[in-house]
Parts: C-alpha cells; structure tokens; sequence
C-alpha cells in the first residue's frame, strides 16, 4: 500500500491499464515529453514509447475525433483535454459520435474510450482554468460522466472507466489533485461506473456531492454533526451520468432531508436533477425542501474573487443546518 | 526588394479521360479490361440507384437523401483500389464507393428511410464508416484510423472523402494536420462538385485550388478532374501507394460537379441557372467512361441495355425487400444507449413500452 | 394584421429589423440567395444586400466567431446555425467568449447579438436534425435562451432579441415553422425576454412547457380539462435562460400540481431545473410530485422511430390525469 | 508521366537585420532615427516589465503568467504601424504590443493577478481586445472585426496574432478562410517561438512553413526573421497597406524562440537542452536592435544606462500602484452577467452577499 495523491493515483491507474492491455494509448497536449502539464502521464512515455504515448497538435477537436477513429480500429484511447475548458473545442464530435455510434450502428461499432480532463476552480488559475461544467456532458445520453473525489477511488474509477465498453468522460477535480493523500492498495481494484458510494451512514439528512466538493460537504457534515449530534447520510456520487437513482432515493426516504453541494453554476446544474430525481422517487418522504448548495450564475469569477464564489464548509454547514430545523 | 524563399509548391492537375472520350495515350493507366468493364458497371449502378431513390423519394417512399449523380467517377475508383482491411471514410456523397466496398442497396435505403439499421453492415470487417452527417468530423476519425493502421504495423490505408463546402470547417484541418504529422496512411479526396448547398466555391474559400489546402499540412497535394475515372484511378493508386508504404498521407481535389440538387429538400433553381447545369452534363463521367470503353471495343449499345436491364432488376429487388414490412423493435434505442444495462435506462423503456400500450401517442 | 406561420413571422422579424437598425446584419451558411434551408431569410438578400445578408463558408465556429467580432465592432448580426445539431462546433466559441466578453470587461465590451438555430424533431430529417439540447446553452451564465412557441411569439421575441445589450441564443422550434398560422400584429410588438407567459389561467395544476410541446400540451390540457372538467393552468416559459422563477412559483403555489413537457432528453434537462425552482419556491404548497414528461435518455433516433420518442398528447394528458390523481 | 500544373506558390523569407546587429543595406527600410529609438524603448520596457513580473510571481505577489521575452521584435514593431481605429486582437503573448496600444502596466500587472479589472482600458476606443486564452478564437473574431471595418468603408486594419502551436486549430483556419473569401482588411502574425509548450514546431505541423498555410485561404504569405524588427516593420507595413487598399488580408509567419518557459507553471528543462536555449539567446532581438542603433550612431552605453533607469522607475511605479490596495466589489460579476438585471441573478447576489457576510468562507 502507498499513500498517494489524486494525480500519483491517476498515473498509476494509466500505467496499470497500458501494462495490462497493449491496445491502451494515452494522447493529448504536452501528455509525453512533459508528463502531461499536471503530471498526470508522468513517466509514461519512457515506459510505454511514444506510439502508446501521443503528444499531439493543439488540437482538441482533433484529439477527440482521432481517438474515435482509433477505439474504432480496436485501440482504446484515453484522450487527455488539458482542462476542461478547452474541451468545448470537441463538443461537435461528442455529440455527434463519441456519445452515438453504438447506437447509430445498434452495437456493431463501439467506442470504448477515455476523455480525461481536469476542471474546477480553486487553484489561482488563469481564465478558463476553473470551471465547473459537467452538465454539458451529463445531459448527453451516450456517454457515462465520471467524477472521482479521492485518490482511491479515481484509481479504481479510471481502471474501469478505461475497461468500460463505452465512451467516458472523466473528469478530475484538479483542486483535489494534490490536496490530500490516500493509501491505494497495491492490487488492482475497480469500482462500478454508475453507482454511488455511501460514505458515512446517517438518519437525519441525506448529503450529496461529487468530485472536489465532497470535502466542504465532508468538512461540514463533521462540523453539524458535533455541533447538534445530528446524523448526516454522506453520499458521493462518483459518476453523474447515468445517475444512480436507487441510491439517492433509498437515502433520501430514509433521512426525509437532503442537501446537495455542486461547484457549477446554479440553473440547469446536477443538483437541478438530484432534486428531481428525489421529487420522482422520495417525494413522499421529504420532510423539507431539498437545499441546493452551489455556485452562482454568473461568469466563473477571476481568481481574485474566486474564494467567495466556491461553496465553502461554512455554508454547506448553515444549509444542513436550515434544512434540519425546517 | 530582392527576397529570398522559404519554400516554394506546386499543385499538379491531372485529366486523361476527355469529356468526349479521348485518352490522353502518354497518360493512360491502361487498365485491364475487366477492371473498365467493372468500373462501368458500378458507375451505372450507382446512377440507377439514385435515380431510383429519386423517385421513391417524390413518392413518398424514401425519406430525404442526397443525389450522387454526377459524381461516379470519384469514389467508385477510390473504393476499387481498396483492399480488405482499408477503411472507407464517406462524407455523404458517396454511394458508389459504398456500393463497391460491399453496401448492401437495402442498407441505403434503410439508412435514408430513418432506420439506424441502415448502418449495419453485413459484416462487421467490411469497414465502412457510417456517413457522417455533421461536415469535418470523418477527416479527424480518418487520421485516427490511419494511425491505428500504422499502430499495428498493417499497411492497411484509411480512404476519406469531404466536399469542397466541408473545407472549411475546422475538423478538415484539424485531421489533416494530425495525419500529417503521423506520416499516417491516409487519402482524403475532396469531391469538389462546385457547391455546398447553395454556396458556390467560390464563395467558400478563396484559394485557387482545392487541393493547395493539403499544402498546409506538408503533404503531397494533387488536383484531378473528377469525372475522369482514369485520372482518379492513378492519383489515388500513387496516394494510397505512398500511403502503404509508409509515406504519409495525400490530399486529392477531384474537380466534379453536383448534377441534381443538394438533397431532395433543396431547390437548386434558387441559386443556379440551367446553362451551367447543362454545361455540367456535357462534363459527366459516365458517357465519357463509355466513350472510352467503346474505343477500346469493350463495349456496344447491346451490351448497355443487357447492363441496364440487369441493374433494374438489382435495383428492383433490392426496393422490394426494403419495402418488406419488417418487425423493428421500437425500444431498440434503449437498448444501444450503452453496452451494459443501467437502471435509469431499464426505467425509461418500461415507461416507454407502457406509453406505447397507452395509446397512439408513443406508438 | 397578417396570417403568419412561424418561419413567416421570423422573416417579418428579420426584415423589420433590419429595416430599423443599419447595424442588424443576418448571416450563416445559405442564408443570401437560397433564403435559408427554411427560408427565413427569404427576400432579405434583395432588400438589404450582401453586405448585410452573408452567405458564409460552412464554419459554424467561424460564424459565432466572426459575428462576436462584428459584434464588438458596433454590428449587430443574427447568426444563424443551419441547424443546433451543427451548433455543438461553435460551443468553444460560444462558453469562452460569446457568454463572456460583457463579464471579463465588467461591460466594457458588450455583445449585442443573436444566435438563431431550428431544433427539435417531428420533420422526418437525417440525423442530427432532430434533437432538443437547449440546456447546452441555457446552462451558461451570460447569455439568454429564447424559445418561442407560435408565429406571433416568435416575431415579437425575436424583434427584442435583436434590441437585446446581450447575446441571445434563439432556438426555433422547427416542428412548428410551418405547422399553423396565427394573426400577427402590422405594428411593431416586442415582448419581454426572461418572462414566461401564462396562457391559460387554471387553478388545479399547472402546466409547464415551451416550443413545439407546447401544442401537445395545449391539445392535453384540453382534452383532460374536458373530460375531467378540471382546471389547468398553462405556462409558456418562451425563455429558459434565465428562468421566469416567479411565475412558475406562483402558479404551482395556487395549484398544488405541475406537469413539465419537455422534448430534450430527461436526465439534466430544463424540466429538472424547473422542478428544483418548484421544489425551492412551492415545495409547502405540492400536492403532488412534479410530473416530467420527457424525452427519454436515449440517443435520438432516425425518423423511423421518432414519433414513438417524442412526448404525444396523450401520454402529457395521462400524466396530467396521474398528477391530479394523486 | 508530364502533368499540368494546377497552380504554384513560393514563400518569401525576409531577414534585414542579423543577430550580429548588421544589416542589410537593400533591404533596410531606413526608419526615422526617433520612430527607431521609440521602437528600442518599447522593446526595452516590455522586457523589464517581463523580467518583473517573473520576480513578483516568484515572490508570490503575481499570479501565473506567459513571459514574453526574446519576442518583443514581433508585436512591437505591428503595434506601432498600427493606427487609432485598427484593431489589436492578441493571442496571450503581446506584452509589448500591447503596451505601445495604450494598454497600462497596472492593466497587465491586474489581470494576471486574477482581476477582470485588468482588461478594463482606459478608453473603450483603444481597441485592443482582452486576451483570448482559449486558442484560436481570436482569429475568428478578428475576421469578423475586419469585415466591419470593410463594413463600414473605413480604412481600418486588424492585426491578430496566434502561436506556432495556435495553427493547429480549427479556429485559425475557420477565422483566416474567412478573412479569405471577404477579402478582410486582416493583418495575421503567427509567433512562431519553436514551442506549444512542450511540444516543439516540428510535432505540431509538418508544413515546411507556417507561413504557407495561407495558401490554403489565397492569401499573400511571407515568412520573416520575428527576432529582425525591421523584417517584421516592412512586412506588416506591406501587408497593412494591402489591407488598408481593399486588397485582403495576409499571413505573416515571425520565426522567434520563446527565451523562457511557456508560463510560470511551466518547466522547460524537462522537454529541451540548455544548449538550445544559449542558441536562441544569440538570435536574441534587443542586442541586434541596439547594435543596430549603434551602428547608425543612435545609441550608447550611457544612453543605454539612462533608459534602464528610466524604465525601471516606470515599472516600479506601476507596482507600487498594483498592489495599492483597492476596493473591489466582491459581487461584481453577478454585476455583468447581463446588462439588464433579472431577478434570479439579483436573488443569487443577495444569497452571495449574506453568506459573506455569514462567514469567512465567502469571504
Ligand atoms: C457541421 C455541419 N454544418 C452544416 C451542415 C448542413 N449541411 C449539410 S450538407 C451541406 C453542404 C455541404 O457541402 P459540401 O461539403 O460541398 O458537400 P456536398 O453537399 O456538395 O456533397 C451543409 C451546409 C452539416 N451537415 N454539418
Ligand atoms: C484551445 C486551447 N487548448 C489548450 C490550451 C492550453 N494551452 C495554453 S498555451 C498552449 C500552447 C500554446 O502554444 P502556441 O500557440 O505556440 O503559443 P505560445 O505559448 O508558444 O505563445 C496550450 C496548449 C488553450 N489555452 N486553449
Ligand atoms: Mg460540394
Ligand atoms: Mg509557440
């Protein structure tokens, strides 16, 4: 076992997949020669070569496009954006064909491959570097979105998602990347592609996040809990798209409460669908309105504003807090 | 001032085949017979099956398609060059070169009444892409596909067709740039049929050729005339040789024209004049093609009935087994959505298959 | 007064303002001497000339692009996308600049433009011509997304679309271009954008919906009101970015119920945003959950088998039925 | 086989000045003495600003930024062709240009430590767009502001500039096809610095040139020395004056080395040697500029002294004022979401603004 962090866990998951499988490729900007801007390809090329390790052109559409072509000819690429705020670049092909040739051809061509990109904000970056737009991928059907919270699990998650028959959309929180360590057991370990984890269990209010948010919502499930003895079902989502209703329902009729904290912008955001989802499925239970704790709908601030912008512990605390009292 | 040069082009042009059937003898190919013969025969298929969809389509028995008479000569050779374990990159405008890699009539026809199971190839290996309706994005999968080719160390080559409106986008560019610098074993044809809709080339890009594009992405560029299925035959045989032998890949213009409309919604009389069309069909390769076969005592005005006939028949046949009612499940989409099951999906069919039951509405 | 279909009442609109403002350009591919592949440009290139009615190379980001430029410079083009299937290609222009200029420079520059696109299925098209993904664009803070539902709407929402200070996606539902006709008014009318209309007053549920379902909704909510002789209350949004909260608030606050009709696929689309509004502004006032009929989460199918995709009156008039029920 | 030729194209290449500092006496285009020491000193600032902005970053006291120098002989001499009215479009590496446009110290020092204010102008009419940092879409918008200039019969130019790594995307080409068919008034600069980051010129094209992928559009195209203000002078100035004329547009390719790494972020000694860094600071673009100005009498080393003190006294002032603390709204952006207020964004400021007030966590 090794502590590692998110972006030692990412490596390590890409160097298992290519040691274990020869037609695993790894491509995008900066990705060999430089070990990718995060370090996330780190060492690859040295190992793998440069046919398995593809610097490619500036090119996001293109880079997309190709590794649909390659999964076509058998190869399965995990295609690096180097942050999500490039990807737009490859919408076109997403929608298109990353996320409709298996249905396009009832099965007879599959795309099983990888679109990895970093997103969200907190890491004083430039424009473009700090944004939190799952939902454009989300709300495509054709695709799975995969958001890990941890090390651990984005090792377990990128192994599957690279073993998946499908096109995924991984995308990394790269606040987290090194924000924490996590022992990540030396054998390989995968966790399913559309289920939900329960973090902690709990009795009075169901919290739902995903990706970098899950430590404010963990930071202020702790805090409620010591203050007011309150017991906080914690759920981290770990993939958005296809959701797994199941498990937000089955909590949510338990608790009869729920709050979710999302790092998007407001309207037309995943906590929207959660919120559905539990007025399909739970709306009986609800003993208080579902709070959604997000970001706003303005422009993604400039670093300088940046910190007032994000959920903070503190106030996914006072909306667990507002939720229990109702 | 006196300057120097940083580099210097040219873009070649190649016709052999006039529009009036004369060979150009220092250029030609000289093809076996069987092969003319075959090239003829499939460049009328493709004719008599456009004109078919035509009127099937006027008859309300076809949904909307995009006529491809006119340009036979561009990827009816290309797709004969091929060999098993190529892959055909089609824009939509391609329907001989599909025929010839094995399409079957009934899948177009499928494909362009609304059922995806005109993408379904009777075997899977025959690799033919299905027509990529959103212009660009085939040129980026082409320059993948090629360099899985080259990834596996086969020779196999990646054939990519797009029209002269679809250079603009920036999935031409970017595609070519990536197959460029892959050295991938790539040939992208541009069947310039003189339109997109109803934007004149002109109008779409103000380089004099075509075919100078490729020079942008450091690759072997060369113009043709497009009718011409002898000048198509040689440029692409050089490219996908190039191609094979590791050499990288090619940018061919074809120089064609659209005969018909854009696609049976479109009205070409709001932006053409019938003199130009008509000047155009003085131009179109299939009377040449037989010129030349005529020429070369292949073939006579017996042997092009005995042909015509047995193409209607084809064609008859194939009409009728797509007008065979079939039984088409119509959850099928909930089933391709993803390779395994997932229970939001399992949800949504049931509720589907129970709105069917419900009433007309979903029916 | 005039009997307009929708296609003829977008023209009229064009034509109207391009007659006021000498800024107004239209543009796109085949939108001069064609008239448009629906002909919503019809006649503008004779009246208004080259200059300002640009047939444009086949670039979708190029003509988002450019047009930010011209916008920029004081012009104010309507850009039009042949079709949204086509729009995807200009999302990076669309989520880096064309949302953002106004933000960046604090309003400094702004982008007084409009992006037209027919969506939606129900004409028997090729692929990609079909779909509803109006949440791509109504997720991204900076820009409005009009949607309007007959030949009257469209008219007075596109007019004020152009007088916007900011850029406006305006979706056309291409289904009812040519499906019926309505009076619209010879003199110049305009109508608010971000206010939903209520176009029918009711007291026992309230009914949600927006372009071309809101004809499935209208022939539901009919019939139910018929037979049951219940009293339906019905909201056309007309925009969907930002969202008319208060009226939709208000509504489900009186009637207890709602029902949302929406083309897109389910999961993450606009009828989960609305029903997260419901669930923060009348959750004390729900008799029942929110009903979503919806498109399902599958990949649109050709026209073979769209009719059974699509949300039919019947199936909204059984989801009515259930929700007062309830 | 002889074939006909279709078209053919040569890429100029003009170098006046030699990194020695010589210069070539045909092609010296004999600038003004002040119009030349007004270049040296803008060159000058905009390589001391660089040189204190990377400290302030590794103090801490800036955020992330591009360093420019080594490429100040290519914005620099455009920006000051440039006219009032012309339009600026930058790409994010222009320092220098921007500056001779008006842009202030303090704006650059702003921006990069993540303020919006930073792209406010002193006067809208200045005409330099903020920075685009997502690739390539600055061509499209140049494109369209040159067609508006055309628009509006003036005589404007806009002058756009892209990376070596920058011509990849589809954006440079939508934009510059464009800029083609309207005959723009466009003036586009590719830096070519040798690197896209990690990714050297020769992975990111095969083209022989940037500068030939022009001739894919039908534009002029010529390749200069972008370290040679004077090259950079004569070609702007040529292609301006095709611009202003009504001639369309041209691509210019700079051929320039990027002295430092791609942002402070970055690390350069993990993908290139240290030799070919020394190599590139030879080519270097101020020691030729001054030798230059030596050689014509213009400059000395005293001079040289006074304008360091000068200009380090003018950069030490812009940071005094930069990091004067100031009082910015913490709610402005929900301020700009549109420019007419709608009651969902005024109902999130109020949420916003409680929970500042709530605690630190907004704050
Ligand atoms: C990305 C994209 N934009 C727009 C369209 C709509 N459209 C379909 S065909 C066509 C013109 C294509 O012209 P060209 O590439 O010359 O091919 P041709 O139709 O002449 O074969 C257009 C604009 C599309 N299919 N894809
Ligand atoms: C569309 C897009 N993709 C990726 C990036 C990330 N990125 C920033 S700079 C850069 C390299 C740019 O190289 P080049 O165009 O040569 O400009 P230079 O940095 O050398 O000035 C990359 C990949 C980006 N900003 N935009
Ligand atoms: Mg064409
Ligand atoms: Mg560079």
């Amino acid at each position: 076992m090794a502590k590692l962090n998110m972006i030692q866990a990412v490596n390590l998951a890409l160097a298992e997949a290519m040691t274990q499988d020869e037609t695993v490729l790894v491509m995008g900007q900066d990705v060999a020669v430089d070990g990718g801007v995060f370090r996330a390809t780190e060492g690859l090329l040295d190992r793998f070569g440069p046919e398995r390790v593809i610097d490619t052109p500036l090119a996001e559409s293109g880079i997309v496009g190709s590794a649909v072509g390659m999964a076509l000819a058998g190869l399965k690429p995990v295609a690096e954006m180097q942050f999500s705020g490039f990807s737009y670049m490859m919408m076109g092909q997403f929608e298109a064909h990353v996320t409709r040739l298996r249905s396009r051809t009832h099965g007879q061509l599959t795309l099983p491959m990888v679109i990895r990109m970093p997103y969200g904000g907190g890491v004083r970056a430039l424009e473009h570097h700090s944004e939190s737009r799952e939902v454009l991928y989300a709300h495509q059907p054709g695709a799975r979105v995969v958001i890990p919270s941890g090390p651990r699990n984005a090792r377990a998650l990128l192994l599957a998602a690279i073993d998946d028959p499908d096109p995924v959309v991984f995308m990394e929180p790269k606040h987290s990347y090194r924000a924490f360590r996590e022992e990540v057991p030396e054998e390989r370990e995968t966790l399913p592609i559309g289920k939900a984890r329960v973090v902690q269990e709990g009795t009075d209010l169901t919290l739902v996040s995903w990706g970098a948010m899950m430590r404010p919502a963990l930071k202020a499930a702790a805090t409620v809990e010591k203050e007011r003895g309150a017991s906080i079902e914690i759920i981290d989502l770990l993939t958005i798209a296809p959701l797994d209703h199941a498990a937000i329902a089955a909590s949510v009729s338990k608790t009869g409460r729920c709050v979710v904290v999302q790092e998007a912008p407001r309207s037309y955001g995943p906590s929207s669908e959660i919120t559905a989802v539990i007025n399909d499925k739970a709306f009986w239970h609800l003993e208080a309105p579902v709070k959604r704790i997000t970001g706003y709908d303005v422009v993604t601030p400039y670093f300088g504003r940046e910190k007032t912008y994000l959920p903070s512990a503190e106030v996914v605390a006072r909306g667990i807090v507002e939720t229990l009292d109702v | 001032m006196p300057r120097k040069q940083a580099a210097k082009f040219t873009v070649p042009y190649l016709q052999i085949l006039a529009p009036d059937g004369k060979v150009d003898a220092k250029l030609d190919p000289k093809l076996p017979d069987d092969t003319l013969l075959k090239l003829y025969r499939w460049m009328r298929l493709a004719r008599a099956l456009d004109e078919r969809m035509l009127k099937l389509q006027r008859q309300g028995r076809l949904g909307t398609f995009p006529p491809c008479t006119g340009q036979e000569a561009v990827s009816i050779p290309a797709a004969m060059l091929m060999r098993d374990g190529d892959w055909f990159v089609g824009a939509f405008r391609e329907l001989g070169g599909r025929l010839v890699r094995g399409e079957p009539l009934t899948a177009t026809l499928d494909y362009y009444n609304g059922w995806e199971e005109g993408n379904i190839l009777p075997d899977k290996n025959l690799r033919i892409l299905p027509t990529s309706v959103v212009i660009g994005c085939q040129i980026e999968h082409a320059a993948g596909l090629a360099y899985a080719s080259r990834f596996k160390g086969t020779d196999e080559v990646t054939v990519a067709f797009i029209g002269d409106g679809g250079t603009s986008e920036g999935g031409f560019h970017e595609g070519l740039n990536m197959a460029g610098v892959w050295k991938a074993p790539l040939v992208t044809i541009i069947q310039n049929n003189q339109w997109a809709i109803s934007i004149p080339r002109g109008a779409q890009t103000a380089s004099e050729t075509l075919a100078q594009k490729g020079i942008a992405y450091g690759m072997p560029v060369i113009q043709v005339d497009g009718n011409d299925p002898l000048a198509v035959w040689v440029a692409v045989a050089e490219a996908m040789d190039r191609a094979r032998k590791g050499d990288g890949p090619t940018l061919i213009e074809a120089v064609t024209y659209r005969l018909m409309m854009h696609t049976t919604a479109d009205d070409p009389t709001k932006y053409r004049t019938e003199d130009e069309e008509k000047e155009a069909w003085a131009r179109e390769p299939l009377v040449r093609t037989r010129a030349y076969l005529e020429s070369r005592d292949l073939w006579d005005e017996a042997r092009e009935k005995a042909l015509l006939d047995e193409l209607k028949d084809q064609v008859d046949q194939a009409v009728a087994e797509f007008e065979t009612p079939k039984d088409r499940a119509p959850d099928e989409p909930f089933r391709h959505v993803y390779g395994t099951p997932h229970p939001v999906i399992e949800e949504q069919r049931r509720e589907f298959l129970a709105n069917l039951k419900g009433g007309e509405g979903r029916g």
